[in-house]
């Protein structure tokens, strides 16, 4: 993984969100507050704006820019999370080194249980973490039974899928749907929706 | 969507331009990353008061930065809560050595964001968290309550405290106290719009209104047909007092809040029909506020705030302030 | 049509129950006929200033009755100028011997309504008319120009004279000279409800605006388009620096003023975009307000106020002043 | 003309302003504030709720007491007019001595000339001026040619009727729709419409 493997997948995944933006805001006006789509599409303008001031650096030092950028120019409950995300997968171990898969994995996985600690959010609670929680694990799974790179890959689109499915039925605890109560029954979670979306297009870019 | 604004992206700059030019004698504005301060330094030894939030709920809380209220605020985009670097800068710049206070509604974003500030900064910090809105069934294991209109309170009264100086201790303890004793609800007659939406965030018909609706324009405890103020006032002051539970003849401090679209004129009115139901339980009107305070943009709506008041409150409460939005004594 | 009210009868009487409440300690209502006076008498010696008006104007003119600006304020049901009744009850209760001066926004109801009050009167009285609104063609044989914000500035800066022991007429010369001394100009982003009525005075398309529109919907130059915040904000200036022609350099007082449905984020935007101008004209901001004052019930829309001042302006305009919606040193 | 009289008149009136209430309300809308029809429909019911307590007094005082409850009861332009011209009608000398067709014109046309000093508007400034004065006129004129009270009351109301539409192409000069310029052109003057409504109502009735 290259600083500039990252700044492709932003661009690509810019492409993505916008053609489901109207969802995607639809999603947080129906249980939350209707600015995760704003949110979300300019963390992701800021990171590729970075190019040029990080193209040169060593993966570490870029790594942790985007984290300060997702950080500081996203806002709301998503620009902490994803920037803990990205913060987190900064500090791993010799990463300027090389990231192979294996150390992509690990890293992602790190960053998931920081954004875990930082939520206090687990599976079931109506959150990004529907699609986190069980995509790293599908991951981590597919590494130790030492599977495919692309059944891995393919596995974990259709993880991701699934738990942002999973949402719409489910009570929100946390986030600012869960001050709905029964009402947030019904409509899948913005912020899982963005993340399966994200993760999709990277799994599926990286493995064609 | 009609709003005076030029671009929905320079929208929150302008208007914070505007705030900063027409309270220079108040307040200085910066910019990347955005935050307010005094316009005179924190004195030494002086508890420095943050708070901050998504924008949108003006003149909460810029307008309430001055002498007896906060040091800073931190705004973020319209209802995006800041982010931490907002809450580092206006810290290094109010921080005087003797702690910084944050001011917290209760929002995961919110709560989330400064929590990260909090753990990046060096000095002695500590939080204080808001979250008066009864129409939210309160539980342990979810996010829990909102935090609205009783964070001005709270601003208050723990600003008295700090420019009087109390410690961080002693004023986070002051502002739990003040928020465990404040209950509010909201109702909404219309939506707000967000400027990067461009469309109403929620759409309600002719005849309906939200009940217990937030200030970001989520939906509340449910939708219903409008009722007449009587019936409004009733309802919400039943609510909050079911959960606060005032005892016979004890102060209490009235905050009728408008959400941005609603004229002073009905919030007078909501005022004298909820004084009705006060006086009729034998609930005492000590100290009063109305108006357009814990806003939603253009939301046409109000909310009511019940804290209950004991001495200390009511000194805190009659204090000088010297605020854009808030000033008596000065 | 959506309002905080139990029947349009009682919606004046529950408000103003409301607004006295909420503010003892400033003011007395009294009804039937209504009217508002400061909770203490005047002093004796010191001119008796008193406003009135149709209501739907909130906070003008109840809410500036305090030390350093009125005595009393006679308020008329929703846009319907107040009777010769109510301002000879108020006059009786406020004139200390010093005589009365009436504020009175230019509408042919509200000069015909006071002109027959101060016939009737035995003391000694005199008239403020205003007539800022540079909307409208001025010529001598009509009625006129509407007298609109500025009427806030006058209460402010003559309500200070007063106070210091200014004499009848100089309080009188006073007021017409801020009078003189000041344009305004609004837009209107949507119509007001009057309560009795329950449907919009006006309807405008999602994309229209009302240029130079009045204080109760009248229709104003014309319709149009909605343009970018600093589109609208130049014109408006444009027509008020026309009329007033300011000489470079000279000091102003900016009033950028919400109709009551309009939040106060945008209204510091107009701020913002009027400043730009401004600077770029050599035309020097000192003293500006900013809020809600001279509203037209819950309409979306602003108006902009320049006042051209001098060091008697400014220091009237500084003095303390203890009122509901108005505020300071004190 | 009796006390009692009036109160029937006021009732009369009242049927037919309500009738006409969403046009009159409309016009006011067009051209001024929206007010007049409230403010006139105000000032009928508190007239007809003084009944009881003027229906034993001398046709003078019963008059002020009118004058007064419409001066204070009203507000705004047509609340000092009507006012006005109540309170002039009132002090007509001897009235006390009983009204006849030609007491009751004299008063009027007093009450009229009173109502044009103190709204200083002349004929021709879109007005209720435009009815109440032309209407003055033929009533006056009717008595000096000794017209027939029958025919000179069906003038009256073919003048008022004329006066009041008169007033649609008229630019307005005072009053609210003053402030409108050439946009008031085309709408009817509301105080026209209700005044006109009043006068044909009285002279339609004493006629029959
Ligand atoms: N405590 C939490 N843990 C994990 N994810 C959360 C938490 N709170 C909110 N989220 C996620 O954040 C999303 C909302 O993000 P966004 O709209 O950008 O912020 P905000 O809710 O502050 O307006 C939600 O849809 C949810 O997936
Ligand atoms: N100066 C004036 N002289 C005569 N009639 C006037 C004058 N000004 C207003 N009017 C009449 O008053 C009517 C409006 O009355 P109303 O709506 O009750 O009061 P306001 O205009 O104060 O709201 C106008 O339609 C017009 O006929
Ligand atoms: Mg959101
Ligand atoms: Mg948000
Ligand atoms: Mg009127
Ligand atoms: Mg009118």
């Amino acid at each position: 993984m290259s600083v500039n493997f990252l700044i492709q997948k932003a661009k690509e995944i810019q492409v993505v969100i916008d053609a489901n933006a109207a969802e995607i805001e639809k999603l947080d006006q129906e249980i939350g507050d209707g600015d995760h789509i704003f949110n979300v599409q300019r963390g992701i303008k800021l990171v590729i704006e970075l190019e040029p001031t990080i193209k040169d650096l060593p993966i570490s030092k870029a790594l942790n820019q985007i984290a300060m950028k997702v950080l500081s120019g996203i806002g709301g409950s998503s620009g902490a999370l994803f920037g803990t995300l990205f913060m987190t997968m900064a500090k791993g171990s010799e990463i300027d080194e090389g990231i192979d898969f294996k150390k992509a994995i690990e890293i992602f996985a790190e960053g998931v249980d920081a954004v875990k600690l930082r939520g206090k959010a687990d599976v079931g609670e109506k959150t990004m973490m529907d699609v986190l929680i069980p995509v790293s694990n599908c991951l981590k799974k597919g590494l130790e039974e030492n599977k495919d790179k692309n059944e891995i890959l393919i596995e974990a689109v259709a993880v991701a899928e699934k738990g942002m499915l999973s949402t719409k039925d489910l009570l929100a605890t946390k986030g600012r749907a869960s001050f709905l109560g029964e009402r947030a029954k019904g409509h899948i979670d913005p912020g899982a929706r963005s993340s399966q979306l994200m993760i999709k297009t990277v799994c599926e870019s990286v493995n064609s | 969507m009609k709003k005076f604004m030029n671009s929905a992206d320079d929208f929150l700059k302008e208007s914070l331009q505007g705030f900063g030019a027409a309270h220079e004698d108040i307040v200085s504005c910066y910019y990347d990353p955005n935050f307010i301060t005094r316009s005179s330094p924190t004195k030494d030894g002086k508890v420095a008061l943050i708070s901050g939030g998504g924008s949108g709920h003006e003149p909460m809380h810029g307008g309430l930065v001055g002498h007896g209220m906060l040091d800073a605020a931190c705004p973020g985009f319209v209802f995006s809560s800041p982010t931490p670097d907002q809450m580092l800068a206006a810290s290094e710049k109010v921080d005087s050595g003797a702690g910084v206070l944050f001011i917290v509604k209760n929002y995961s974003g919110d709560v989330m964001n400064f929590e990260m500030a909090a753990e990046m900064m060096s000095g002695p910090n500590a939080s204080v968290l808001t979250n008066d809105d009864v129409a939210v069934e309160d539980s342990s294991f979810t996010t829990g309550r909102r935090g609205v209109a009783a964070t001005v309170l709270v601003e208050k009264i723990v600003g008295s405290l700090a420019e009087s100086g109390g410690s961080l201790q002693e004023c986070k303890a002051l502002g739990d106290k003040v928020n465990t004793n404040s209950g509010s609800m909201g109702v909404a007659f219309s939506s707000c719009t967000v400027p990067a939406a461009g469309k109403p965030t929620f759409e309600l018909g002719a005849d309906e209104m939200e009940f217990g609706v937030g200030i970001h324009g989520e939906p509340g405890r449910r939708r219903d047909k409008v009722k007449s103020a009587q019936e409004i006032t009733n309802e919400l002051l039943e609510a909050i007092i079911e959960d606060l539970k005032p005892e016979n003849n004890e102060d209490i401090l009235l905050f009728v809040n408008g959400m941005g679209g609603t004229p002073l004129t009905e919030l007078y009115l909501i005022y004298d029909n909820a004084k009705k139901l006060l006086d009729g339980k034998n609930i005492k009107i000590a100290r009063s506020l109305v108006g357009n305070y814990c806003t939603s943009l253009e939301m046409q709506g109000a909310s009511i705030t019940l804290t209950k008041l004991d001495q200390e409150l009511v000194k805190h409460w009659d204090s000088a302030v010297h605020t854009a939005a808030m000033r008596w004594g000065m």
